[in-house]
């Protein structure tokens, strides 16, 4: 009897891991059956490079959900940092020591998210809501709500966003190799497991003496990182800075991260689940472009298409 | 009332729980129901209250079967249920938790306050406790929240009470309070179903005893004919020597000095040393603050008043993790709450204090880890088909094992255990015992809070008593009795 | 830069019809709606095939819309870009497939665009300005609101109207409200409380000054009210004498013009760098025509 | 030392009581020292006027905080639901009979809403968050983008949003009706009472033979509701239903609701605590404009804001 369950709940624990994954295969399909173009080499690459932002995000996303949280400041966090990356940038620093830079003030926004919520003791919702204002005022108040544009004509700033190597965007590089050492920091490292603990049962996490207060300033820092990561490549592709980047991309990140199979209460979830998530919503934006649909009826598709990809999961898991 | 469950079977999933069990209870009588954890007891009350509905048997209430879709009918019918679990709300205040569901509201539909109040102000002084009815149920200890869900099922006017392990969180003296209670319902013929893993209280308070055994019934009987070795016996399905083995104490060094510790308007001016090799038991009523004392100690509260020596050594714990670097374990009241995390598997639980001793590299090494998981599984005998189930999915006891296990894993030289076998079997509760043996005979300290008197005496080598938040005496393993204990833990003296 | 050949689509799109795809910053705004409508009438007129997409107002959007686009085999693209800076990639990356770009309403900075079709804004801007200086006076006090920032219509209206304002009116109050309504309605809400002797607002559009007259009307002050676009809402506000005039685009003869110029990119005609498209000031004594 | 303890405790839980309301004090001190004419009768008609759109929603989402959940949907559902009430009275249907029956549709919307959270076990957050995108969605393609004029000039449904009664703004006269209303509910029976047991403990609330998924149908249904009522609100104020009304109005409300001392993790929480905290936005957007502040340096200061009460309102817990 007791091999029957483990055997049973095995398999419940593999198709929960492959739901989000069949869900994208099954997207792919009708997609392609509709319009053969979806699946041409270019469209699949800029599927890539389309999805790259997204998925940055919510990498680092997964990782405070994880704990427990939820991280609303990720849109602003990454225009205010590209809007900075962009003025070293017109004050002529070089390009990638600009985007270096940027990305460590974006970490260092998302430490101030973590502060507010360690030491702080705020509810992540509202502390992040907060700094999702404050940071989208302080990317106006500095840029004057004006883009910020001439950025020079550096080659490797433009590979950034717009390139190729081997003959794969280099944003889609970018979000692959981001996975590979995500992936071994959630899942091979005390960090990785650690994080886990606290959405688990912080309480526990606490008494089992890890430094509870430390572990969520880095994640946070490490979703401020990521979410800067990709304001520069949207820097990039964009040949400017929009004070008016990223609204809602916390939607859509936190969308991709709860598809992937990662529940909201934390402690449970994987980062490849994550990425697939990010898969099905570039290939749903893309798949609904290519077979004409409007726009507005998207929005539609896409709602639904969340609620149906949740309640099958729920389903499975029950 | 009169009660009869044939032939009941559950399973959840694939997992038989109940299979086939039989249990009579008559009217006015008071019906132990014991078993080791996980036997199933509390799911056979939940069938009978409609929280889970059964596969398979009957029920007979009073000659007719009968099955309640949910507790609210159970109730409506006259039976109430105690839970295991303490469903208070801790936001609502004492008034708003007793009537949760039950507001009498006027013909406008609006809640009417003043005559909840009287109500309650009647059951309580019933019960002689005298809680605040403003107060916050979160404010409240965890006696006065299980006092408060006593007197929530006696003012249904039940006639039939389930009581599912109502005195794991009570000290003797709030026990005493609810035997008389119990006592006085049922010379007005209200049967109780008791549920406990005290065995004192069991020949103390019942008639009749139902033992349960892996989802069965193994007999009813009558409270007289039966004995302490009896009943474990059913319960285990073995023989089981003495309840608390034999200790050959040999203190070595003090591990552990506190002197002048406190923390404003908790607990004051506390003193003790622990040396290694030794256990110090550590009693009080409920709230007196012994489990705020061990917080502090451990770093969980913050700032403190007074000082702390590990080793001879005065340091300041901060925060829990530089008390586990300083060697100290704690093995909290709450397993479920602060204990586990029940959705990581056993492995991840008890390597989770011990992460830093397999990483090398950054990189945990799996190979390490297991094998140093799979050792403590091994030498505290957990009972698991494998390190990756799921702490949820264990019982108690194995729960506890689990835990105790994980503050092995640090090589500790103090471990704190706050109500190390609340809610665990007797069988376990043995096994944990032998295991704190063990850890003395290795030379670790250990400090033992309890509120279950028998098992301060019978594994203490010094008991402290602890008396409103500070310390009102300490006694030898030879001095300490029964009398002395409660003496002091109500404010009395006792010479010596 | 440059997609790999092996993924470059056959450009072989010579067979079938000929397809314009048209990309507009958003659609929340009858301006765009009618604008893409003039496209897809002018399309069909040519016996042409018209994708649209719709950016949201979202630069980022836009720039994978654009892609999307590309991919379905436009032989021509019209772009009414969210950002005339950010847009300039997209260009780029049509431009290197040698897929010919129009720009309508806004323009791109960078990158190849054989023509942008569009109002000529800054003289829009100037009419208002005039228009307010003939009905309050010089020097009066009036308040701007602004339409999305970076966008070259709101540049080029705001210029304009300053090129007036900055000698002959005093300009107290500059705000954007991002071409919406409801903004529109807030922003002049704080704007009447700040400022309580404002004589007239210049709106960069109608929704705008539509939501502007609402908060005007609530606060029981009488201040006049210039929009930008000629939207069927103004029209009949100015018609019941709520609006006091709007600068009227033509965003039907906008898309015609730019499709019309698309095709003639196509059969190698030569176009002009830029396609003006005519202005009017309407007012409550023209409104009828 | 007990005594002592619970002395020291309920003046805690007074000051906590409190605390939104002396904030909004200082608040109001701070911007009529600096701009006097805030005090001016008109313009504190004008703060309530311009409140009252939050306030209704915020209500509604006080009701579903309290149950531990949220409703990120009640910007959509009010543009939603002023869509139809706008095509009802376009086509000809009396003004008011239109509002009442949007505000049943925002209604129903909620319930929608509701049914994912109990019966399709997802969490809130999730199907709001979907149906965010779907009622959004659905606006526009009921709209074609386009607002919805031509509304008639009924007198009762001008009087609706721009109108007085007895010299007080109406919308501000149906905010604190409606809170009166909703006061009663919340605090008076036994659907209150509900509604906090739910949120406080949601297990011991099913135990209790508490009909959960009931009492959270009814509260989203209630959220879309007030959202619908506040949409009838700006209809008439702008004489016109926007396809984008509302958008990020969730936040706002949000904001009200923590602000006014409610804890996101439910249970905990006092309706007239929200209504402060609507009024503590209100004061500080309309009291920023007073002072000129910048709109951008306002987001900085709002998030500021935020953050400073929140933290002042733990310390206090503390
Ligand atoms: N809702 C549930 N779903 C799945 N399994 C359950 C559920 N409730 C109980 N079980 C399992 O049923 C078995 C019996 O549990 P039950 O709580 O009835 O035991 P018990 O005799 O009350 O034990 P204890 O003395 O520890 O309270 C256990 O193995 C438990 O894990
Ligand atoms: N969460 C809490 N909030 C407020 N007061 C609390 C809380 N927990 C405990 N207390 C109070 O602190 C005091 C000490 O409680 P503590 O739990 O340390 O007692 P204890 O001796 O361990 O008893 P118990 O048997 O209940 O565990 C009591 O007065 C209790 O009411
Ligand atoms: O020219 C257009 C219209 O004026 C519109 O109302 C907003 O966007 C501008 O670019
Ligand atoms: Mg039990
Ligand atoms: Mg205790």
């Amino acid at each position: 009897m007791d091999s029957a369950i483990k055997g049973a709940k095995q398999v419940g624990n593999i198709t929960q891991k492959l739901g989000p994954f069949v869900g994208l295969l099954a997207l792919i399909i009708v997609v392609s059956i509709f319009n053969s173009s979806f699946l041409d080499p270019l469209n699949l690459l800029n599927l890539f490079r389309q999805v790259a932002i997204n998925a940055l995000i919510a990498y680092g996303m997964t990782f405070v959900i994880l704990t427990g949280g939820i991280d609303l400041s990720v849109g602003s966090v990454l225009a205010l940092s590209s809007a900075l990356m962009a003025g070293m940038m017109v004050s002529g620093l070089d390009p990638i020591l600009s985007i270096i830079i940027g990305c460590l003030l974006g970490a260092v926004m998302g430490a101030v998210n973590g502060l507010l919520v360690t030491k702080g003791k705020m509810a992540p919702f509202i502390a992040t809501l907060a700094t999702m204002t404050m940071f989208r005022g302080l990317t106006l108040v500095y840029t004057d709500g004006n883009p910020i544009t001439g950025l020079g004509d550096s080659y490797a700033f433009q590979l950034f966003g717009r390139g190729y190597f081997l003959g794969i965007p280099v944003p889609a590089i970018t979000m692959f190799l981001a996975f590979a050492v995500l992936w071994v920091i959630l899942h091979k490292t005390p960090f990785g497991r650690k994080t886990y603990a606290i959405g688990g049962n912080e309480k526990a996490a606490l008494i089992s003496g890890i430094n509870v207060s430390r572990v969520k300033v880095m994640v946070y820092s490490l979703a401020g990182l990521l979410s800067a990561l990709a304001g520069a490549i949207l820097v990039s592709r964009l040949d400017s800075a929009q004070p008016t980047a990223g609204e809602a991309y916390e939607l859509d990140a936190i969308a991709a991260v709860v598809l992937g199979g990662t529940s909201l209460s934390g402690g449970r979830g994987l980062i490849v689940g994550t990425l697939i998530g990010a898969l099905i919503i570039g290939t749903l934006n893309n798949g609904l472009n290519l077979l004409g649909v409007s726009s507005f009826f998207q929005m539609v598709v896409k709602g639904v298409v969340i609620i149906i990809a949740v309640l099958i999961d729920r389903k499975k898991a029950a | 009332m009169k009660i009869s469950m044939e032939n009941i079977h559950k399973a959840f999933g694939t997992n038989k729980v109940l299979e086939g069990v039989d249990m009579e209870i008559e009217s006015g009588e008071v019906h132990a129901l014991m078993g080791e954890n996980g036997a199933g007891k509390s799911t056979l009350m939940k069938i009978l209250t409609g929280l889970h509905q059964k596969d398979e048997g009957t029920v007979m209430i009073d000659g007719e079967a009968r099955t309640f879709a949910n507790p609210k009918e159970a109730e409506e019918f006259g039976i109430a249920f105690i839970h295991q679990e303490l469903n208070v709300w801790p936001d609502l205040t004492v008034l708003e938790n007793l009537f949760i569901n039950k507001e009498p509201v006027t013909k406008f539909g609006l809640i009417q306050t003043k005559k909840m109040k009287a109500i309650a102000n009647e059951q309580f002084e019933k019960l002689a406790v005298s809680i605040p009815l403003h107060k916050e149920a979160g404010q409240c200890s965890v006696g006065e929240q299980q006092m408060i869900e006593i007197a929530k099922a006696l003012m249904t006017d039940a006639k039939v009470i389930i009581m599912d392990e109502p005195s794991a969180a009570l000290t003797d003296r709030e026990i005493e309070k609810l035997f008389d209670v119990i006592r006085s319902l049922k010379k007005q013929g209200v049967s109780i179903v008791y549920i406990s893993h005290r065995m004192e209280e069991i020949f103390t308070i019942c008639d009749r005893i139902t033992v349960m055994r892996d989802g069965q019934t193994v007999d009813t009987t009558p409270i007289p004919e039966t004995s302490f070795d009896d009943v474990v016996r059913k319960m285990v399905g073995r023989e089981l020597t003495d309840r608390f083995p034999e200790r050959t104490p040999e203190p070595g060094e003090s591990v552990l000095e506190v002197k002048g510790l406190g923390r404003k308007g908790v607990f004051r001016d506390v003193h003790f040393t622990a040396r290694a090799g030794e256990i110090v038991g550590v009693a009080g009523l409920m709230g007196a603050g012994r489990t705020e004392i061990m917080r502090t100690l451990f770093g969980l509260d913050g700032k403190y008043e007074g000082e702390i020596f590990v080793n001879g050594q005065k340091v300041d714990v901060k925060n829990p993790s530089q008390a586990v670097k300083l060697g100290l374990g704690f093995i909290t009241e709450d397993r479920k709450g602060e204990g586990l995390v029940l959705d990581f598997p056993i492995k991840d639980n008890i390597a989770l204090p011990s992460l830093r001793s397999f990483t090398k590299n950054s990189l945990i090494q799996e190979k390490e880890e297991q094998e140093f998981v799979d050792m403590l599984i091994k030498r505290l005998t957990v009972k698991t088909e494998s390190s990756k189930t799921e702490a949820k999915n264990l019982s108690g006891g194995n729960q506890q094992k689990v835990v105790i296990a994980k503050w092995i894993g640090i090589g500790p030289k103090v471990l704190i255990l706050d109500e190390p076998t609340r809610g665990v079997d007797v069988g376990a509760k043995r096994e944990i015992y032998q295991l704190m043996n063990e850890l003395t005979d290795r030379g670790v300290a250990i400090i033992m809070v309890s509120s279950e008197l028998p098992e301060v005496l019978g594994m203490s080598d010094r008991v402290l008593v602890v008396h409103e938040g500070t310390i009102a005496g300490e006694l030898n393993r030879d001095e300490a009795d029964q009398e002395k204990i409660m003496t002091l833990a109500t404010g009395g003296q006792v010479n010596g | 830069l440059q997609p790999p050949e092996w993924a470059k689509p056959s450009s072989g799109n010579g067979e079938g019809d000929v397809k314009v795809g048209l990309s507009v910053s958003t659609l929340n705004n009858p301006f765009f709606v009618s604008m893409k409508e003039g496209v897809e009438q002018e399309a069909k007129a040519q016996g042409m095939e018209a994708v649209v997409v719709d950016a949201q107002n979202d630069a980022a959007k836009q720039v994978n819309d654009v892609e999307d686009l590309i991919q379905q085999g436009v032989d021509v693209l019209l772009i009414n870009p969210t950002d005339s800076a950010a847009i300039s990639t997209a260009v780029q990356s049509a431009n290197s497939l040698g897929i010919p770009v129009i720009t309508l309403d806004r323009s791109a900075e960078k990158g190849d665009v054989e023509t942008l079709v569009s109002s000529d804004n800054e003289k829009g801007g100037e009419m208002a300005g005039k228009y307010i200086v003939e009905q309050v006076g010089e020097g009066a006090k009036v308040a701007e609101l602004e339409g999305v920032p970076g966008a070259s219509a709101t540049r080029e209206r705001g210029a304009g109207f300053h090129n007036i304002a900055d000698e002959q009116l005093d300009v107290v109050a500059k705000q954007t409200a991002n071409f919406d309504r409801t903004e529109g309605l807030n922003t002049m809400e704080n704007m009447l409380q700040g400022n309580p002797d404002i004589e007239a607002v210049f709106a960069h559009n109608d929704e705008m000054a539509l939501g502007a007259y609402q908060a005007i009307q609530s606060s029981g002050r009488d201040i006049l009210v210039v929009g930008f676009d000629g939207n069927d809402d103004a029209m009949s506000s100015i018609k019941s004498g709520n609006l006091s005039a709007t600068v009227a685009q033509q965003p039907i003869e906008i898309g015609k013009l730019a499709v019309q110029a698309g095709q003639d990119v196509l059969d190698g005609e030569e176009v002009e760098e830029t396609i003006p498209v005519p202005l009017k000031l309407v007012t409550e004594e023209n409104v009828e025509e």
